[in-house]
């Protein structure tokens, strides 16, 4: 029994509660939110080192033992990433203090914000298929609040697409849940993956394991991405921050754990085939990140890119493989978010989204334009930022595994990012200034704090890799040995 | 029993997705409230139909239906009345705001 | 030795320095201050002369990311030396220069950072052991050089020119990590030496060539080999000391330095020689035959430097040949070349880094470049002309300069290569060598005397110059002259150079060869009458005449038409990748829903279905099916009924009571199922989404029928029906296959367990109340959700600025 | 044959009874001209037939199992209850949207008394 | 004979759900098919009591009393929208 | 014009007392008959959702002044706040307790912490579902 492991969730879920009653004391609310976030990455953390010395801990909800009851399993993997989030929604509110405006605030945006990272913590830790469903909506739910708080058209016009194709994904989860319930009888996933390893994963099981991998990617946008460019630049800037950053991962995180925990039987047909929604979704990607000229968009082909990316560490699924994932997903949260973030500043502060009518911001803004610098050179996966160890983890695996295509694709794919973002670091920040000292808009310092926040962090996750290696190496080492996993769900002595 | 109630799964399936690819957005949400039915109808079917008495103790009997399939349909109920009531309203307002619930015309706003 | 780690290190600590101190010094003397990091460095660097010369090489390693294997491990040996000095020696100058060239006006404090900053990864690639921190320094070096040649951010020519370099050399340095990678991959290890030691276990890989390729595809980048040269002349957009020290001195030799520390590893594969002797080569060619058309002195240099930097790179395949057998006497000629080629580089940055100069201070002197409004100097700046003619005549490989050494050794080993047997090198390979050698020096000539004579003799146009010429400054000549002493000094004194630098740097190339005989061969610079020197006087009178008459043969260049220039294919390709992915993706990306629905419809169709036509065989068993009763199948065909119904439903209102009969039937099969809790939860349910419906439709538009094709009609039918055949296929099969029983046998305990008679709703409240708490919280959030989505409207006013 | 039995009969009974009565009450629905007749067959006869089948059911279960049940019982009152209020409120809606009677019909009763309604309201006017 | 007497009497329901949902699809006024409706919610509660006879359970007698409720408030609801098209109404609204 | 329907008015009196009756006893009596919190709430709402319906908004709101929102996040704290009361006690979290207490007048009672989680469900529902219609109609 270890009641701390239900603390990342439970915090924000009464944060969101209790900031409902606080309406209409801003300031409070600010002050709440940002106390019980630093409390949601201390204990973190401290699940974290615990797990360290601990192994895997599980928490029964209930006191029911596994399968029986729920349970949430936190492993370094899952934990990992519960505190990035945690350190990413941190940071994000602190911008938006300054940006989101009034309005937002008084009409329930922080306890929407904290609903949604409480899915996402949820999603992170539960054991339960099921359980992951229902986490996966109270996400949900908030992020089509929070898409469309605020009421603009072009957000309704959006969300609409962006909410009908979840909740499409939700009903293939349902439907899949069904299947699988119906074939083996049981929602843990730890205890699915025992008995479907006793039977085998037969033809149907690998069948119905596809329809998870259609559910996943819808969510995480492996090549099912269509909803995203689309809905991630109708919100405000905050928001497309937190989805960016967040949302997309949970969808990953959910692959890895179902195709490594349950699903590994069969990889030539079930990674094959994530393989290959990788490549194509990291051509669509790329082909997008370059095809407009709307920063918006951009950004968001290259939130597509970079599911591509990692998920050709499961695809090719070998321990480095998939350490190059963990690293290049906890650098894609912290460096997507600070990558909308930039863009919606860009935005405010010219009033267009369009890189033709921006040009020579660096000269009014030039730690903007340096922090643009370094996202840009850390998406591309360029040494020493954070996106390098991942990519060349993510590359030795491939080359282990003999994935060269993939493995070429990824790396051109870097490329096109590059290109893509160096298209608006030339257009908008370089060039003649077009913007006199008098137009100027100022940028507000608690705008550029958390971007600074995170363009510190980007830089410590590449320089200081190696404070995390033994996290990531145990959390690789977790997701390729299912029965640690296994062991420790269901073995009863908690 | 089961054959056919899968059977009338996939009908609803059917019409649904055929009510999602439409161009008006109060199809688009009949469509999605059609594709709950089905799916709660399926995970009913997934447990055991008419295999013993209602889940309820006392009731005396040999062995209980599957309650567990049970429990998680009203989950899911409960989440697709919320989800549903969110994109209702949500439909409502664009309209307002709009003036159109076509999704045709909701094409979103373009770049060029 | 620490020491050399941190020496990396100095040049970023000082450019993290840099923008303080320009805050109080506002003025051209930051460049002093600047000038002391490489001229430090140099000096310190320059006390190992003597050990490294004796063969010590020095090593140490500071932990890094230590899991990965990634550390920073500095490895002081001969031929990191001759780069470190070129790099702080050359950079010193170029600083010395600069602080003269660049005006007062311009942001110092932003250059020096850059050069700083290039400067200190310039030193990390090439004092690196670990092939990942040489990655990283690589890297850095693009981005500087990018960040440099951009200095002037505002003009459209400077951002292109830095966006070419940036993506050619950075992609290049993608494939070169790769292939790093898949050298790791093989030999465990990141560390350049221990690869060398254990890669001959390793050369039957096949992982073994797509290294090297890679290995070559950064490094031919980087030094802008053919066909990457492209970068280079728009590179000149920098300010001139950037073109004298990154795009002539080093940071295009990095390229070569990348080949030369990998020879060990690779050389002596046939594909190594014929790759990197062959783009060498014609690169070489290439270059020289398009440095003489260009009209701009930079741009000629530009070709001039690309040109040079083949003949570089030719050389050290030719060298690798003598890996080939490993040592013997044979295989000594061989290394002949790579020495050339190490010498050739010294005296490339001396002579270039002064031609660079030269022009910087022409342009800076008059404001043009253009050879056809340049003329006529030589008096007015004296000391500019004598700099501009040894830096020339040493390229154009004439004696008494350094340039005329390397030259003739480079075509004693082109010649030497005739009589290469192996790799198949047939005689007509090996006659073709010298040939186009021979040629491109020619051209060469011609256009070292373009420089000089165009610009310093012929008539003078002072009309057509933006300023009245006189000579430049003093300072800006110190570090000219510098260079041109060395220039001559090394023609004297060849073997200086060669004993405490080359010597080194040789047993650096050829590790199995070390100390052998010959390796370190005596330069002279008479050496009777042989083929090169013959070569060379063919050179001078072809050349020549070529010159005099440069004016009736230059049209040829104009026959070549323009769109088949690599440049322009550069552009195309930019452009029509753009095009393309524009049109791509607007295609499929549509803005539609139901196109988007259609993908996931179709994707769901084919891999689901697919994957159970394809692995086939299920069996479906009906046998265990639960028997009917008529009002049941009644039930069921109502809702059949209704459900096809709400598709042809001519009223909003009809389709949303008909979904209301649905949901009620639902509950009707709900009791028959015995879930009571269920059918009480979806009537009221259904109830009151009926009523949100209602509520909300309201005041939609009555639906107007849908006015669609029959094509579209059919084609939305076959995908719901497909889709709806799948999911009761596949529901089907799985009845026929529970492999197991259920868990939720345990809660029929329930009231043992939890004390709940109601076994649905213990489970609920108890088992799983989690997703119950969490459930609510679902709807809570809808809740208020909707409540937000009500009362905030975005205002007129308010329109976000995010449009 | 004890009494239960007989009980459960008599139940079963009601709710054949029952059965048919709403039977004979949708063929009303089905067949008669306009919403006012129709409301006739649907609230009237059916409320008859569900109040049959209730208590038919309290009857059966009252006999079989010796069990009163309550909620059988509120149940009959309520639908007592709400009927018939349900079925004025239809009606009543319907005539006051111009829902057309049948063209059998040959008087309409209320018509001047809405129509004087709705003049007096226009003519004090808000 | 009870269990005959009870089956008939399920389908004789079910018919009349069935007729009632024609009802509805026939239309053609919206007071017709709120009366359809009405129509199955009474008959719902009619053949709910009689399942639960049938299975000789008394889990099912909440459902009645709920579907009561809820058709008289759909009913509600139904005609006062059909009236004036609001259903909720405000004081100082018309 | 409001309705005015005495009929409707007063039979609602009579039939809103019922339904509410019939609601708590619903979500009570959850754990060992059909019902719970959910299904409890739901009939409570439509309590008042028909009241919304026969009166109007203001009316109501005179007779029940709560803020349903803060109903509805009563409820969810009240749901999660069992969750965390277990903890306190040192249990897992969400542990559900029953024991059996006698009360004056009903006598021995079971009393369970489901019930209090049922509540907190009950009157999450509540709120949300009064929330939502308000919502919407007050918009109109």
């Amino acid at each position: 029994m270890n009641n701390i492991l239900v603390m990342p969730m439970i915090i924000p879920l009464l944060t969101g509660i209790l900031l409902v009653f606080l309406r209409p004391y801003v300031l409070v609310q600010r002050v709440f939110s940002l106390v019980s976030i630093a409390a949601t990455v201390a204990v973190s953390v401290t699940i974290l080192n615990l797990i360290q010395s601990d192994g895997i801990l599980r928490l029964d909800f209930g006191g029911w033992l596994p399968p029986y009851g729920i349970s949430f399993v936190a492993d370094s993997f899952s934990m990992l990433l519960v505190l990035t989030t945690a350190i990413v929604t941190g940071i994000l509110l602190i911008y938006a203090f300054s940006s989101i405006g009034r309005a937002h605030e008084n009409m329930f945006f922080y306890p929407f914000v904290f609903f949604l990272i409480a899915g996402v913590n949820g999603s992170f830790l539960t054991g339960d298929l099921f359980n992951l469903f229902v986490c996966f909506e109270v996400m949900l739910l908030s992020s089509y609040v929070l898409i469309t708080l605020g009421g603009r058209k072009v957000q309704l016009v959006e969300s609409i697409k962006y909410i009908a194709i979840n909740v499409l994904s939700s009903w293939f989860f349902l439907v899949g849940i069904a299947y699988l319930y119906g074939t083996v009888g049981t929602l843990n996933m730890a205890h699915l993956s025992v008995r479907i390893a006793e039977v085998g994963q037969g033809s149907l099981l690998t069948v119905i394991s596809i329809i998870f991998l259609i559910v996943f990617s819808l969510k995480s946008g492996l090549l099912l991405y269509f909803w995203l460019p689309g809905s991630y630049s109708a919100p405000p800037t905050v928001v497309a921050a937190l989805f960016g950053a967040l949302l997309t991962k949970v969808g990953i995180y959910a692959m890895f754990r179902v195709f490594t925990l349950i699903f590994y039987h069969e990889p030539g047909v079930t990674h094959l085939m994530i393989g290959i929604m990788a490549a194509i979704t990291m051509i669509g990607g790329s082909i997008g990140a370059i095809a407009y000229n709307d920063i918006r968009k951009i950004v968001s082909y290259n939130v597509v890119i970079a599911v591509g990316f990692i998920l050709v560490g499961l695809a090719v699924s070998t321990e480095v493989a998939i350490q190059g994932s963990i690293y290049y997903l906890i650098h894609d949260m912290i460096i997507k978010a600070l990558l909308f973030l930039i863009a919606g500043t860009m935005i405010y502060l010219t009033g267009t989204a369009r890189i033709q009518n921006m040009s020579g911001l660096i000269r009014n803004y030039p730690l903007l334009g340096w922090l643009f610098f370094i996202t840009m050179l850390s998406l591309a996966g360029i040494p020493p930022l954070s996106g390098f160890i991942g990519k060349v983890y993510v590359g030795q695996g491939a080359i282990e595994a003999g994935a060269f295509v993939l493995l070429a694709i990824a790396f051109l794919s870097s490329i096109f990012v590059l290109y893509s973002l160096l298209r608006i670091f030339l257009n908008c920040f370089w060039g003649e200034t077009i913007i006199n000292e008098d137009d100027d808009v100022p940028l507000k310092k608690g705008m550029l704090i958390p971007m600074v926040l995170f363009g510190i962090l980007t830089i410590a996750l590449g320089v200081g890799a190696e404070g995390l290696a033994p996290y990531v190496t145990d959390a690789a080492h977790t997701l390729m040995n299912p029965k640690i996993y296994i062991d420790a769900v269901l073995n009863s002595d908690s | 029993m089961e054959t056919l109630i899968t059977i009338l799964v996939g009908v609803l399936v059917t019409v649904a997705v055929y009510l999602l690819l439409s161009k008006s957005l109060v199809r688009v949400i009949l469509g999605t409230a059609i594709l709950s039915h089905a799916v709660h109808l399926l995970l009913m079917t997934m447990g055991r139909l008419k295999k013993g008495a209602v889940p309820l103790l006392g009731e005396n009997a040999e062995s209980y239906t599957d309650a567990l399939p049970q429990a998680l349909i009203l989950t899911a109920i409960v989440i697709s009345f919320a989800v549903t009531s969110f994109l209702l309203v949500l439909a409502y307002r664009t309209y307002k705001e709009t003036g159109s619930d076509n999704l045709d015309a909701l094409r979103g706003f373009k770049d060029e | 030795m620490l020491a050399i780690t941190i020496a990396i290190f100095i040049p970023f600590l000082a450019a993290l320095l840099v923008p303080f101190i320009y805050k109080r010094v506002q003025s051209r003397s930051i460049g002093w201050f600047v000038m002391s990091v490489p001229l430090a460095l140099f000096i310190y660097l320059a006390s190992f002369i003597p050990a490294v010369a004796g063969g010590k090489t020095y090593i140490h390693t500071i932990k890094w990311i230590d899991s990965a294997g990634i550390n920073f491990t500095t490895y002081l040996d001969g031929l990191s030396m001759i780069f470190g000095l070129l790099i702080t020696g050359v950079g010193s100058l170029v600083i010395l220069y600069s602080i003269y060239y660049l005006s007062e006006r311009e942001a110092l404090g932003r250059f020096y950072v850059y050069l700083l900053m290039f400067m200190g990864s310039m030193l990390g690639v090439i004092l690196s052991d670990n092939i990942m921190v040489l990655y990283v320094f690589w890297e850095l070096t693009s981005i500087s050089s990018f960040l440099l040649i951009a200095f002037w951010y505002h003009r459209k020519k400077s951002r292109y020119g830095a966006q070419k370099s940036m993506l050619i050399t950075v992609s290049g340095g993608v494939g070169m990590l790769a292939g790093f990678i898949m050298l790791y991959t093989m030999t465990g290890s990141y560390s350049v030496r221990e690869i060398i030691e254990t890669i001959g276990q390793y050369t039957n890989e096949s992982l073994f060539l797509p290294a090297m390729l890679l290995v070559l595809l950064g490094a031919f980048t980087k030094s802008a080999q053919f066909p990457f040269h492209i970068w280079l002349p728009d590179a000149m957009e920098a300010p001139t000391p950037v073109s004298a020290y990154l795009h002539s001195a080093t940071m295009v030799k990095a390229g070569i330095y990348l080949v030369a520390r990998f020879t060990p590893v690779f050389g002596g594969e046939a594909v190594w020689f014929y790759t990197v002797t062959g783009v060498g080569i014609f690169t070489l060619f290439w270059g020289s035959v398009n440095a003489v058309r260009q009209t701009d002195l930079k741009a000629l240099l530009a070709y001039s430097t690309i040109s040079q930097l083949g003949l570089i790179m030719s050389l050290f395949g030719l060298g690798s040949a003598a890996l080939n057998e490993g040592y013997s006497a044979d295989s000594v000629i061989y290394t002949q070349a790579t020495f050339a080629a190490l010498f050739h580089l010294i005296n490339h940055s001396t002579f270039k880094g002064a031609l660079f100069m030269v022009v910087g201070i022409v342009d800076h002197q008059v404001g043009t470049r253009d050879i056809r409004r340049l003329g006529g100097l030589m008096t007015l700046m004296p000391v500019t002309f004598t700099i501009a003619v040894i830096g020339s005549f040493s390229m154009a490989g004439l004696p008494p300069f350094n340039g005329f050494l390397s030259k003739e050794m480079f075509f004693e080993s082109v010649l030497n290569v005739r009589n290469l047997d192996i790799f198949a090198m047939g005689p007509l390979m090996g006659s073709l060598l010298p040939v186009v050698a021979w040629v491109a020096s020619v051209l060469t000539f011609v256009y070292s005397m373009i420089i000089v004579f165009q610009t310093f003799l012929g008539k003078h146009q002072p009309d057509r110059l933006d300023r009245k010429a006189f000579e430049a400054p003093v300072g800006m000549l110190i570090a000219p002259s510098i260079l041109a002493l060395f220039v001559v000094g090394i023609f004297f004194f060849p073997n200086v150079v060669g004993t405490y630098l080359l010597g080194p740097a040789m047993t650096a190339v050829y590790p199995p060869f070390e100390g052998a005989e010959g390796l370190v061969p005596h330069i002279a610079a008479w050496h009777g009458f042989n083929a090169p020197i013959m070569m060379t006087i063919g050179v001078i009178a072809v050349g020549a005449l070529l010159y005099i008459y440069l004016r009736y043969w230059r049209g040829i260049y104009s026959l070549a038409p323009m769109r088949w220039n690599l440049d322009s294919m550069y552009n195309g390709l930019l452009t029509q990748t753009e095009k393309t992915s524009s049109f791509l993706t607007r295609t499929y990306m549509t803005g539609y829903l139901r196109d988007y629905l259609v993908y996931i419809f179709v994707f769901f169709i084919l891999t689901v279905g697919g994957g159970l036509l394809w692995t086939g065989g299920f069996s479906i068993d009906l046998s265990n099916d639960a028997p009917m009763t008529i009002s049941e199948y009644i039930i069921i065909f109502v809702m059949m009924g209704a459900s096809i119904a709400i598709i042809f439903a001519k009223s909003r209102m009809t389709a949303i009571l008909l979904n209301g009969v649905l949901g009620y039937s639902i509950a009707i099969l709900f009791v028959v199922f015995r879930a009571p809790d269920l059918a009480l939860t979806q009537i009221i349910v259904e109830t009151v989404t009926t009523a949100l419906f209602l509520l909300c439709f309201y005041f939609l538009p009555e639906w107007s029928k849908e006015k669609s094709t029959r094509s579209l009609k059919v084609f939305k039918g076959i995908i719901a029906i497909s889709v709806g055949t799948v999911v009761t296929v596949l529901a089907l099969v799985v009845q026929g296959n529970k492999m197991f029983e259920s868990i939720s046998v345990y809660f029929e305990n329930a009231y043992e367990l939890a004390g709940g008679k109601n076994i649905v709703n213990t489970i609920l409240g108890d088992f799983r109340a989690f997703d119950t708490m969490l459930e609510v919280v679902v709807l809570f959030i809808a809740g208020i959700g909707v409540f937000t989505l009500i009362k905030l409207k975005a205002g007129k006013g308010d329109e976000d600025v995010e449009d | 044959m004890n009494v239960s039995t007989i009980g459960e009969f008599v139940g079963a009974f009601l709710i054949l009874t029952g059965g048919v009565a709403s039977v004979i009450s949708v063929f009303g629905l089905l067949r008669l001209p306009d919403v006012y007749t129709r409301s006739h067959a649907a609230t009237k006869s059916s409320t008859l037939a569900v109040l049959l089948t209730l208590s038919g059911a309290f009857i059966y279960f009252l006999f079989s199992q010796h069990f009163v049940s309550v909620r059988l019982l509120l149940g009959i009152v309520f639908v007592f209850l709400t009927a018939p209020v349900a079925g004025h409120l239809i009606v009543r809606a319907a005539y006051r949207s111009n829902v057309k009677l049948a063209d059998i019909s040959t008087e309409d009763e209320l018509y001047e008394v809405l129509h004087k309604d709705k003049i007096k309201e226009d003519g004090t006017g808000q | 004979m009870i269990q005959a007497m009870l089956t008939t009497s399920l389908v004789l329901f079910s018919i009349t759900i069935a007729i009632a949902v024609i009802r509805i699809i026939l239309g053609p006024s919206m007071p017709d098919r709120v009366i359809g409706l009405d129509m199955i919610g009474v008959n719902l509660i009619a053949m709910i009591a009689v399942i639960s006879v049938v299975m000789n359970t008394k889990a099912f007698l909440e459902v009645i009393l709920i579907l009561g409720i809820l058709s008289f408030i759909g009913t509600i609801a139904f005609s006062k929208f059909i009236e004036r098209g609001v259903i909720v109404e405000r004081k100082h609204d018309r | 014009m409001k309705i005015n329907d005495v009929i409707l008015q007063t039979v609602t009196k009579i039939v809103v007392f019922i339904i509410l009756t019939f609601g708590v006893e619903l979500f009570l009596s959850g754990h060992y008959n059909p019902g719970g919190g959910f299904i409890g709430g739901l009939v409570l709402s439509s309590a008042f959702v028909l009241l919304y319906l026969v009166f109007d908004i203001e009316t109501v709101h005179k007779g029940i002044p709560f803020d349903f929102k803060k109903v509805a996040a009563f409820g969810v704290l009240l749901a999660v706040g069992t969750g965390l009361g277990s903890v306190l006690f040192g249990a897992s979290f969400l542990t559900q307790t029953a024991s059996y207490f006698n009360l004056p007048v009903f006598g021995a009672t079971e009393l369970s912490t489901v019930m209090l989680f049922e509540a907190g469900v009950a009157l999450t529902v509540v709120g949300v579902v009064v929330t939502i219609i308000l919502s919407i109609s007050e918009d109109v």
